[in-house]
């Protein structure tokens, strides 16, 4: 049984799904109440489920998510929302320090079954302070699942498993996601372990995630008319890493670009390369690219903001490149 | 009341009137037009209007003198017009274009002018309290007479940067105004809601720093209680607290459906309204007569005006610049 | 005095007594014995010794039930055992043995114990403030009539997480026992030195907790004061604070040449260590026999020896289990 | 003229230079005043400068860090010392949101000289809240210069350009290197662009950094005697990186590994990794490699904390995969 939603809403009906089968569960962060949700996400929620189980903090990123995280090891299952991936450095130390170590320096005794949803991303000429993808920053952490659902149906799958998870869980939203409209089937489930490939091709692997995906496909029919066959991968589980489907794709094009909407150096990017490079060199017909944001703190103008971030032309560019075309 | 105090009052002349009229007034149609622009999709991104709290800006930086620093917010076009900004830079800024003050990198929340001390313009709730800090601490240890004014929202309060910046500036006893623009609300979020103690100056005492509350919708209240304060932290008493309660009369952002609060409210509030007034006040009292508050409109429309043709005429940065100005040119 | 409020005072009979003797001496002799262990290098990393401070967290724990949490810091070998940690598994952690609580893999900075919801042993400063308002906040939402206490330092308090904590603990009326552990430095920076309000319990009264300060030199009043404070947090009336003054005999960590206090101040604080006073006065007062102390005193000796043989005995963890216990075997 | 000293003294000598050259230069962090630093770096400087200039903090890293950045543009030349990178997570905000993006919000108008040290690492069985290698979450950031001074020259030379350089430089020191004795040369200068090749060799070029170089030149040595002329960079400029010197060397030898404490995955390894597939994958014999530090929070034990990190043998045995020997 499918349906039309946005990925708005498939966020949201996700957690209320997950509110109503299991009372543990609860939504916190800065107005995810009375004001409805930055991205409006959990509008209406508060009538429903009442302020304790969708609760407005104050803000105070890293208490919340603290406090989130110590709920998580008093046995609730808490859904904590923080508003941009630009803020969640102010609950870092809490992320890494606290919810991903615990089980380990406890030497298994204790688990935390938090999970993150941060909004990330630029688009919305939102500037410097409101723009960034540290996607990689979270990707780097062991003890962390970190996700990335970029269609509908991941969106609102991808949130059962991640509270089934014993282990705390960051999910990374793209700001222009949300809008989107895409079937959705309540019905079907996705494991927190693989990619998708989203688009069947020979000639070359174009590897991505979030908020770049849709941007890629599209090169991707543009090649099409060139005559380039392109593979397309979502990651969409960024930590740990579905290898296998990234070097069987590559074992077959034997060309890959990489599409990250992080800074270029230091970015998940560099290490998809860095994993071919090791598990994939020998099959490799070409260097493979990196299509990233150019090393800036993104601009507020619109076409500063687009010259800034990973566009169709550019992975077309990037594609033929490699392609030697 | 003592020598020194009286000579701390504002001194109401005709033209020190006209001048807080004059200010209030540029914030209040600059950002009318700025709302205005926004649905014409001129302006993008977030927009945060100050609409209903001009008195506390206009009325604290009466106190300046040009080498005294200014931290504020994303709520900041009115700071930035008091302080002295001219409109068309500010305007400019906010198309993004290449005339805007910060070549329009920036945008609403990112207005910066060096030249006028004026350090931002920040998106990050809280982050601007730490910087005021360290401005000061320059200050102090270059032992110059300057004072450092950090505007910022009630909401901020909650955040730890709130309590370690006013720790630091108690302790090393610096010459920092902290100036909270109590306006109930943190987007959704009303004060009893985020706060377990919603008089948010009890709280800064309870850092040891002289604090003091101030009705923010009457602009010669904010002036003299930031004379006051501006005074003390001059001649070296350390950090000052002044919270001016106010209240904003539009959404939190253009985005903002204000769920959270209802109309009546909000007009309740638009009735104590600072400009309303204070014009009230100045006309009763036979300061100034109707149409001198005529004439500064008029003038003010002209400079608006202006404002948008500059920001119309002035170019978009060329592509080629993306990365300029990430670093020092090497 | 109320009848309530009698029988929120310790009963200091010859049993309570005789615990409490006990406890505060096993922590001193176990921390005796962890420090020559240190010299030896079988214990490495940052060693933090409570010797000193043992009033604070023996008479705080009188009052807890099985079913409430505990948050502690690098300092917590005492809160540990005091809380009934075996000493044998604290002691082999501290080796990195496989036998400690925690495998080995945290050390002296991370005693962890599921069983005695006793939740670190936590190495960032203020890191487990926003922890125990979590703790607290999963008991409240599930109507658990539990108790979570956090004990930390007062250099804490200068952290953000200490306001943020604070703050939402009083705001969501949560059922925590903040518990400072007042010994007037952090590492070398003296509390005048880190706060403008250096009156601790004056600051968290200033969240509208109600927070007293106690002699944390003396168990029967800690105990006392622990009583009250629980008492009440049980009952709903939401968080409570407690600053324990006290003072550490020892360097910060076996690192620290103490060039910040000098000789005599240690001195004269050892004076009036706790158990020095808790042993004079029970002595004294003919509730305790000099012969009761050295039973206890053997009773321990054994215990620490038994403790140290068997974290020799114990096994390193084998190579291969590095990657175990990150996430949940999968 | 050249002496025999530590590198823990080496930077304090770098400090008290720069303090008795410029009235702007100051320090302030936890501790560094009366009980003279967490690694005895800033011991005795107090006396001699003051306490305004060697200014104790309270435990505020977010703050304090913040109060240094605003110092810095108020007209100071600030040193903000902060204990561990661990820590420095309490700061990040400060780092990435103010730091390193008012140049480019304010259209170039500001600029913040100022220069953070953070010491970085593990080996001292400090466990998992204490020996973290985040360097890599630096270098991501644009804005942003990011040092690693391995030897006491560097230790000693690069703090003189850091504090010179207009906009704001985080240097990392590594636990391990305090206490390492070795020739200081004071009127040695260094610019913060290049890269240094620490030994020549012709078959393998073995880069890293930090810590892990006297590792790395050990390998080395070990390799000479299997008959393999390792070459070994040290790039103790982790942002900017230099690209050319290590293209060259790859060029050369044709074959190449990385040595980075830092967790593998989203590791600076992976990044200098994607740069040699970019720039070098013609001139590759074999795939590059990478020793890193395991995926997991660094245990207390000794034994388990060295098999976490990279060691002599594993660089080794790296350095032979890659010579197919
Ligand atoms: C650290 C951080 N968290 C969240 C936000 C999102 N946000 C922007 S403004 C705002 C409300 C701030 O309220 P207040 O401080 O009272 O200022 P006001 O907008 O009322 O002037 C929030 C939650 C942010 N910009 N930064
Ligand atoms: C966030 C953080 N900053 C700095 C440190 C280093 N450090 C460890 S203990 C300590 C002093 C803490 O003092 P206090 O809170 O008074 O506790 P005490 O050690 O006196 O029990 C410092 C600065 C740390 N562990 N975490
Ligand atoms: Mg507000
Ligand atoms: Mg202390």
């Amino acid at each position: 049984m499918s349906e039309q939603v946005t990925y708005r809403d498939a966020v949201g009906a996700a957690i209320r799904d997950a509110m109503t089968a299991d009372d543990r569960v609860f939504i916190m962060g800065e107005d995810v109440g009375r004001y409805g949700g930055t991205y409006a996400v959990t509008k209406g929620m508060i009538e429903d489920f009442g302020e304790d189980r969708v609760r407005d903090t104050p803000l105070s990123e890293s208490g919340f998510t603290g406090a989130g995280i110590g709920a998580a090891l008093g046995g609730m299952k808490p859904i904590v929302e923080i508003m941009t991936v630009n803020f969640s450095l102010l609950a870092l130390d809490q992320i890494l320090n606290t919810a991903a170590t615990f089980r380990h320096m406890s030497g298994g005794q204790l688990n935390i079954p938090v999970v993150i949803r941060i909004s990330t991303g630029a688009g919305r000429q939102l500037a410097a302070q409101h723009s960034h993808s540290l996607e990689n920053w979270y990707a780097h952490i062991p003890g962390l699942k970190v996700l990335a659902p970029a269609t509908v149906q991941d969106a609102y799958a991808m949130l059962r498993p991640a509270l089934e998870d014993p282990d705390p869980v960051v999910i990374f939203e793209h700001v222009m996601l949300y809008g989107r409209t895409e079937a959705l089937d309540k019905e079907a489930t996705v494991d927190l372990s693989s990619a998708a490939v989203r688009r069947n091709g020979s000639d070359i692997s174009l590897i991505t995630y979030g908020g770049s995906l849709y941007k890629t496909l599209e090169a991707a029919e543009k090649l099409a008319e060139d005559g380039i066959s392109a593979e397309v991968i979502d990651l969409r589980v960024l930590r740990p890493l579905d290898d296998a489907t990234i070097l069987k794709s590559v074992g077959k094009t034997r060309r890959a670009v990489i599409v990250d909407e992080g800074w270029k150096t230091g970015s998940l990017a560099a290490e998809v390369s860095a994993r071919i490079m090791e598990g994939g060199f020998w099959s490799l017909d070409a260097p493979v690219g990196r299509v990233c944001s150019a090393e800036v703190p993104i601009p507020y103008p619109k076409h500063l903001e687009d010259a800034a971030l990973p566009q169709v032309d550019r992975i077309i560019a990037a594609a033929k490149l490699a392609l030697g075309r | 009341m003592s020598a020194k105090d009286k000579d701390l009052r504002p001194h109401l002349t005709r033209d020190h009137c006209l001048d807080l009229m004059r200010n209030m007034l540029r914030i209040r149609r600059f950002e009318e037009k700025a709302a205005e622009l926004y649905t014409q999709e001129k302006i993008r991104g977030f927009l945060h209007l100050y609409i209903g709290e001009e008195a506390v800006a206009t009325g604290v930086m009466q106190t300046l003198t040009p080498e005294d620093a200014i931290v504020a917010t994303y709520r900041e076009h009115g700071h930035a017009l008091v302080r002295g900004v001219p409109m068309t830079g500010v305007m400019a800024e906010m198309y993004g274009k290449s005339g805007g003050v910060s070549k329009g990198r920036g945008g609403s929340m990112h207005i910066f002018s060096a030249e006028h001390r004026f350090y931002g313009g920040n998106a990050i709730v809280g982050g601007g309290l730490p910087l005021a800090v360290g401005l000061a601490l320059a200050d102090k240890m270059q032992n110059r007479p300057n004072v450092t004014v950090c505007f910022f929202g009630e909401g901020a309060a909650a955040e730890g940067e709130f309590h370690e910046s006013l720790n630091l500036a108690a302790l090393w006893q610096l010459p920092v105004l902290f100036v909270c623009e109590n306006n109930l609300y943190a987007m959704g979020t009303a004060l009893a809601r985020s706060e377990s103690e919603t008089d948010i100056h009890a709280k800064a005492a309870s850092y040891k720093i002289t604090s003091e509350a101030v009705d923010g919708m009457n602009v010669v209240d904010v002036e003299a209680a930031a004379r006051r304060a501006v005074a003390a932290v001059r001649d070296g008493k350390g950090p000052y607290f002044l919270e001016c309660r106010t209240y904003r009369f539009r959404a939190h952002s253009m985005f903002d459906p204000q769920l959270y609060r209802s109309k009546d409210e909000v007009t309740e509030w638009e009735e104590k309204g600072p400009i309303r007034r204070f014009s009230d006040w100045v006309t009763k009292s036979g300061l100034l007569h109707a149409d001198d508050i005529e004439a500064i409109e008029a003038d003010i429309a002209k400079e608006v005006e202006d404002a948008v043709a500059f920001a119309e005429a002035s170019p978009w940065e060329e592509v080629e610049t993306l990365l300029e100005d990430v670093g020092a040119a090497s």
